[in-house]
């Protein structure tokens, strides 16, 4: 492990990561553009997104969120707002467009372009990250994993009833379980407009792009006045202001950061599912994410995306596909899929047990993980 | 540091390639689906997608054993062609008992990618439709539900949202045909029948599903429209231990929830009945089953099922005596003393399904002669009653079953003559 | 830990610091009396009686008893060593299913003659009490006690693992969907109406069950050595290791306690919902910490407190707002108190709450 | 006694120094105990000051309060002719107060140099986007800051083989001298260090000793410092301030306090 970590250093970086960017970009070439890797590997790209972006607020910063579903939720509504006919009454029925694509841009409601959107998630995830972590500023350690808990179910239940919050004229707020959609289908200036019903190829390489930013930013803030101050806050949060580094500012942008990588990968996620639906921004995912996380080892930059793209796997191939049948074959009458969530339960558990610093370790992180450091803080109350 | 910078460049290579990639797409773009119109050889293959995980299992494996009683009759054949079935899951782990948008529109691209495709049926949820509809539109593939109630899949009348239904059908051309009334009839049934039973008033609570929601607002508006007046309205949550609090608000002669077992149903109904010992109890077709009517299974106790009546789309066999041999051949198939109303419904849309490939003749292979003869279905005799389809593929049939629970099981009382304006 | 305890307590003491220290202790009882007392006048008001405010009070306290019940296994695992015993839901949802699974064994049935289904019923707690106890001991040993000198974070971690395992044991158990139980205490009997305010067996049950349960503990806690044994552990378990008290056993008996308890919740609940589910432990586990933090966690008193307190707040919710806004006020005054009083009601003020 | 006790020099020579930080009646309860009762006392500019007196003194606390971390009671604290008794931590280490702690707090997974850069956290200007973006600007920024921590770690004698060790892994006296450097690294004009000598055998604190005036005279910093080491006290300090129970009981220049009676008994006296 230690080789593959040596690996991972300086100009090596820079070979993985253009070799492994380099091997997933031509992937897809080699299946239908339909088939469902294809779609698994979409997937699995938007889940390393959205894992980076927890990564900095449980790895980087410490902090232990179990509401992350929400800026996933912020994000696809930010979709479903704003590249939709849910506010099908604007502008008098004729619509609000910016740079929309050709079919968007006859349709009623508002339909921004997906750059556009990306933007906006950005802001609003950002923001809504910013007040669900101020609550938490003066907690620590497990009060504030509830939280962050809490806050989640409560946006969960928003989504879910928010058919029933309507304003200006007769909008409402989400549409529940009875989803928003369909969702306009990302439309880039210069290329065709993407098709799921055609090729899942562009969703696929775009999500990659996205990834691949987010990688790069995921590498320049660890290595940044931000990202010590965060690992700082993490190792002994007195020190750190000690230090000179201001506690509440620090945290709100781990915060804000986090949850902006949430609110992008949110926003393709609904583009690409075509539909904003409630049903998805439930408890067991924001543990879906943290167990991606935890898998591939906390704080750990590649091990992370690792990790996010072999819990995705798991979920979308492993358990469905290949083992599903398992239990039947041995005389059990059920099918492995109904098992999903207690695998990554079992998972997170015997990773916590016996590799607390999970696939491929960050390096400080591990130490810490191994009773280095940390712990025995003295209590200061955040300003 | 350098590093970084490196790292940027390698992001040029997926940009790049994303580039090069999405300019080869046009060229493809044709192929995928356009060209697939015909399907080649004499294998044609009917998927079927409905949500196989959780709490609507028993529904989805009903209209599975449905499907295939109807396939076997025909002995897998149609004219020339073979006829292939393929079951696929649209629920995950992360949304059981409903259908998940990424997996309905995986199964949806499946269906479209294998170009043998001539039939898909499903989703067995309104919302799932909402989703795999517009990718088979767009593919040409016609589909038939066997069980989607909404409104605003097929028209725009009253209880649609707006943009629906064209928004489903982005090619423009109509693709989707249901076996089942849309819900506004099953309301103006409800409501017919709360109304014979001599309710002033009545109380409406839904589950907040596509299908719940959906169904309420058809119940409400024939409501309206007959005197009945609705109180208290009231989305429920399926996660509440028990909807005590709520229940004791109900005052009215009528209760009517708009929902499925699945969502806690059961528990609604027994918290109503012993808050309001005399009010009337109803259901839709989403409580028809033996999980909701069946103490032993885990329903109501049997003196709330003795206050309840619930509505399908289904008639007895007295209603509908053509009905009789296939449910006496469904029970001897599946070994079963009762049949679930929705392994009729699967019945009916693979009998559909195989009449309209039938009637396409030598076209059975071709996509948009097969949905022609879906769509122009006429004076269909089947086990559902005599229907049509019309030019928005909804069946004209407007028959509802009334349906009471003796021991345990839902069971035929008698037609309702539904006002529907 | 010595300079833990040094700086246990930085809330400082100025006359301003004393009298925001008292509105924010007599302003959460304020907010909690608030919504009570305003519905009592608009019901006095609109309707000219409080039969509604009664009957919904009489359901949030029965509610309440129950979610007492599963608060106290949190408060007792919190108060000795200082985790969120994730697991503990799910464990009380264990502890329904066995006893439901032991009625067909032990012949209970509806309409059976009540000394006989009394006994059955307390033999089926009785067992549940011992398998859930047993199970949360053996939780402890898996997932907590490997991680005790890890980050805080770990055991909780571990914790939601082992939570999402037990509710897929409960789906293998019993499927995914809910289930109605047969009503063996024909719970929904009105009793005694006072005024239009109804009481019926299910309250009776939770009451009669939940207040001698909640007194055994307290002076079981009080009065026995494994009581001072939890308590001195609880303060320093470095001392507590060094006065002769095996921590260790300490722990696993608080654990077991706690098990012991949801068992116990596990069955009032089975009689009272008069339904199982693999995911009420989930929801319950919730609501009972919710309360548990509301009384001040850690007091046991205070988890009472709170259970009750909570149980109210979400019936008047449920019944004023909707049944699907229930969760949101509920979890809206988690995150109020989190912020404005960690300590809670009558808490004492721990260090994370500092 | 090896070394002979020196009279200290004052930096100013004649006239009095300016005072940089004073507190006024400042007190500190917890619940119901004092921890710090109405202390006041100033440190001239550019003075070596010391605070000692028996285990639970309040000395830590007192210094808690000097950086922020604890709100006084009562009383106010003045720096610069600001009052900071109820300014944040950071912002108390921006104008220019930094410490050590009794027991070492590095961040132990941090390497000594990434120590010293978070210690510079206060005088960079890198924000979220600047961080992410790089512009030539903040490669600056970071390229002047990493030279900067490798500059005061040799500074305070880590050997450079080490800089890019984790401090964790660096023996008790290293991680000491990174802790000292770390608080250098924000440029204070006040320099609390708590215990420094704790640990450290007599030819490491006269090395300290000797360090501590070399810092007054290099870097122009003020010190305040909590000791046990009644040498190493007698031997830096200009001024010492006494404290038992929470309480100022003496104070005045070495030979004063020595020969304060209530000294002797409450501090000396137990350790004769």
């Amino acid at each position: 492990m230690s080789n593959l970590r040596g690996l991972l250093k300086g100009k090596n970086n820079l070979v993985v990561s253009l070799v492994a960017l380099g091997v997933a970009a031509i992937l897809p070439l080699f299946f239908d553009p339909l088939s469902n890797l294809t779609n698994n590997f979409i997937l699995a790209a938007a889940f390393v997104v959205m894992a980076l972006g927890l990564n900095i607020v449980v790895g980087f910063a410490g902090l232990l969120d179990l509401g992350y579903v929400a800026f996933y939720a912020f994000g696809a509504y930010t979709i479903g707002w704003f590249a939709s006919d849910h506010f099908s009454s604007v502008n008098g029925g004729e619509g609000f467009h910016i740079a929309a694509g050709e079919f968007a841009s006859n349709l009623p409601g508002i339909h921004l372009n997906f750059l556009v959107i990306v933007v906006v998630a950005v802001i609003i995830t950002g923001i809504a990250g910013m007040l669900i972590g101020l609550p938490t500023l003066r907690l620590r350690g497990d009060y504030i994993a509830i939280v962050t808990l809490a806050f989640g179910e409560i946006i969960y239940r928003f989504a879910v009833n928010g058919d029933e919050i309507t304003f200006g004229e007769g909008y409402k707020l989400t549409n529940g379980r009875q989803a928003i959609s369909p969702i306009d289908s990302i439309d880039l200036p210069g290329f065709a407009p993407f098709d799921s019903a055609f090729s899942l190829r562009p969703f696929y390489w775009f999500c990659l792009v996205l990834v691949g930013i987010v990688l790069l930013v995921n590498f320049r803030l660890r290595d940044s006045r931000l990202g010590r101050a965060w690992i700082a806050i993490r190792e002994d949060e007195v020190a750190a202001a000690s230090m000179g580094v201001p506690l509440v500012k620090t945290k709100l942008l781990a915060y804000a950061t986090g949850a902006a990588f949430g609110g992008i990968s949110g926003a393709f996620l609904g583009s690409y599912l075509t539909s904003v639906n409630a049903n998805n921004f439930q408890f067991g995912f924001s543990i879906f994410i943290l167990a991606m996380i935890i898998l591939g080892g906390l704080g750990s930059i590649w091990g992370v995306a690792i990790g996010a793209i072999l819990l995705s796997f798991i979920n979308t191939y492993f358990i469905p596909e290949v083992f599903n049948e398992v239990p039947r074959k041995i005389g059990l009458e059920f099918d492995l899929t109904i098992l999903n969530f207690g695998i990554f339960g079992f998972l997170i558990l015997l990773v916590m047990v016996l590799r607390p610093q999970g696939i491929l370790p960050e390096r400080r992180r591990a130490l810490e993980l191994e009773g280095v450091g940390a712990g025995d803080a003295i209590e200061v109350r955040a300003p | 540091m350098r590093f970084n910078r490196a790292t940027a460049l390698g992001l040029l290579v997926p940009a790049l390639a994303f580039g090069v990639a999405a300019c080869g797409d046009d060229d493809e773009g044709g192929g995928g689906g356009g060209g697939g119109n015909v399907a080649e050889g004499t294998t044609l293959t009917i998927y079927s997608s409905l949500p196989l995980q959780g709490t609507s299992r028993g529904q989805s494996e009903a209209v599975i054993n449905g499907e295939k009683l109807a396939l076997d009759e025909v002995g897998g054949k149609v004219g020339k062609y073979t006829i292939k079935y393929v079951s696929l899951d649209d629920s995950t782990a992360q949304n059981p008992g409903t259908a998940d948008e990424g997996k309905t529109a995986q199964n949806a691209r499946q269906a479209v990618r294998d170009k043998s495709t001539i039939f898909y049926l499903g989703e067995f949820n309104s919302g799932g439709t909402k989703v795999s509809l517009p990718i088979l539109n767009k593919a040409g593939i016609p589909q038939i539900s066997p069980s989607n109630t909404y409104i605003g899949l097929t028209t725009d009348e009253p209880g649609s949202e707006p943009g629906e239904p064209d928004k489903y059908y982005p090619t423009g051309k109509r693709t989707y045909a249901r076996v089942v009334p849309r819900d506004k009839i099953q309301g103006a049934a409800l409501v017919s029948v709360m109304k014979e039973d001599g309710c002033q008033t009545a109380t409406l609570w839904n589950d907040k599903s596509v299908y719940g929601a959906g169904l309420a607002r058809n119940i409400k508006q024939s409501a309206e429209q007959n005197d009945l007046t609705i109180e208290n309205e009231q989305g429920t949550d399926k996660n509440s231990p028990n909807y005590r609090a709520i229940a004791s608000k109900v005052k009215s002669d009528c209760f009517v929830w708009a929902g499925v077992t699945g969502e806690n149903g059961v528990q609604v109904y027994k918290d109503v009945a012993a808050a309001n010992k005399t009010v009337k109890l109803y259901g839709p077709d989403g409580v028809t089953e033996e999980a909701f009517s069946n103490p032993k299974e885990g329903g109501i106790p049997a003196s709330v099922g003795a206050r309840t009546k619930t509505t399908v789309a289904t008639l007895g066999a007295k209603d509908l005596p053509g009905s009789e041999p296939i449910l006496e051949k469904y029970k001897q198939e599946y070994n079963t003393q009762t049949v679930d109303p929705y392994a009729i419904y699967g019945y009916e849309t693979m009998a559909l399904a195989l009449d309209a490939l039938k009637r396409a003749g030598d076209k059975a292979n071709d996509r948009e002669a097969v949905t022609e003869a879906l769509l122009s279905t006429k004076d269909r005799q089947s086990v559902l009653g005599t229907y049509s389809i019309d030019a928005n593929g909804d069946t004209t049939l407007t028959d509802y079953g009334l349906y009471v629970i003796k021991n345990g099981q839902p069971t035929y009382s008698k037609k309702i003559e539904a006002a529907v304006s | 830990m010595s300079t833990n305890t040094a700086t246990a307590d930085p809330a400082s003491h100025r006359l301003s610091d004393t009298l925001r220290e008292a509105a924010s202790k007599y302003g959460l009882i304020a907010v909690l009396l608030a919504l009570p007392v305003y519905l009592a006048i608009s019901d006095l008001i609109s309707k000219g009686n409080l039969t509604d405010l009664g009957n919904n009070l009489v359901l949030g306290l029965s509610n309440g008893a129950i979610i007492a019940l599963v608060a106290l296994g949190y408060t007792l695992v919190y108060g000795i060593i200082e985790l969120i015993n994730f697991a503990h839901g799910e464990v009380f949802m264990i502890g329904s299913f066995v006893a439901f699974g032991l009625w067909g064994t032990f012949g209970i049935s509806e309409g059976m003659a009540v000394p006989g289904m009394i006994v059955g019923l307390l033999a089926a707690m009785i067992a549940a009490m011992i398998v859930c106890g047993g199970l949360n001991v053996m939780i402890e040993r898996v997932a907590y006690k490997p991680l005790r000198n890890a980050p805080k974070l770990a055991p909780l971690i571990t914790a939601i693992g082992m939570s999402f395992i037990l509710q897929n044991v409960g789906i293998l158990w019993r499927g995914s969907s809910q289930a109605s139980v047969p009503d063996l205490i024909n719970q929904s009997n009105d009793l005694v109406t006072i005024g239009g305010v109804v009481i019926n067996n299910g309250d009776v049950l939770a009451a009669a069950v939940t207040i001698p349960l909640v007194f055994l503990l307290t002076s079981f806690i009080n009065r026995s050595r494994l009581g001072k044994a939890m308590r001195a552990t609880a303060q320093d378990p470095d001392a507590a290791r060094l006065m002769g008290i095996n921590v260790n056993t300490t722990i696993s008996m608080t654990f077991l306690l706690g098990g012991m308890l949801a068992g116990a919740a596990g069955l009032i609940n089975l009689l009272y919902q008069t339904s199982i589910w693999y995911f009420q432990g989930f929801q319950a586990g919730l609501i009972a910490f919710t309360a548990a933090v509301m009384g001040g966690i850690g007091n046991l008193k205070g988890a009472v407190l709170g259970g009750l307190i909570i149980g109210c707040i979400g019936q008047l919710a449920e019944f004023r707002i909707g049944a699907e806004w229930t969760a949101v006020v509920v979890f809206a005054y988690l995150v109020l108190i989190m912020v404005f009083r960690p300590q809670g009601l009558i808490g004492e003020e721990t260090r994370e709450a500092g | 006694m090896s070394t002979p006790v020196e009279t200290p020099s004052t930096a100013t020579g004649a006239g009095k120094a300016r005072t940089l930080l004073a507190t006024e009646q400042v007190s500190k309860t917890f619940g119901g105990l004092v921890a710090v009762n109405d202390v006041s006392f100033e440190i001239p500019e550019r003075s070596i000051v010391s605070i000692i007196g028996p285990n639970g003194a309040g000395k830590t606390t007192f210094f808690n309060m000097l950086t922020g971390l604890y709100k006084p009671s009562i009383g106010r604290i003045v720096f610069d002719g600001k009052d900071i008794s109820r300014t944040r931590p950071d912002r108390i280490t921006t104008l220019g107060i930094a410490r050590t702690f009794q027991n070492i707090r590095l961040f132990a997974t941090m390497s000594a140099v990434e120590n010293v850069m978070v210690g510079q956290h206060a005088r960079m200007k890198a924000g979220l986007i600047g961080s992410i973006l790089r512009p030539p600007k903040v490669r600056g920024e970071e390229r002047s800051v990493r030279d900067k921590a490798h500059e005061m770690l040799s500074y305070v004698g880590l050997a450079t083989r080490v800089h890019d060790e984790l401090a964790v892994n660096l023996s008790y006296g290293d991680q000491r001298r990174v802790e000292i450097a770390r608080a250098l690294a924000s440029d204070p004009r006040l320099l609390l260090l708590d215990e420094p000598t704790a640990g450290m055998n007599p030819q490491e604190s006269d090395r300290l000793t000797a360090f501590m005036r070399q810092l007054r005279e290099e870097r122009q910093v003020t010190i305040l410092l909590i000791e046990h080491d009644m040498k190493v006290v007698m031997g830096v300090s200009e001024r010492i301030t006494v404290l038992d129970h929470g309480e100022k009981i003496a104070e005045g220049d070495p030979v004063e306090v020595r020969a304060n009676p209530l000294v002797v008994e409450a501090y000396l006296g137990k350790q004769g």
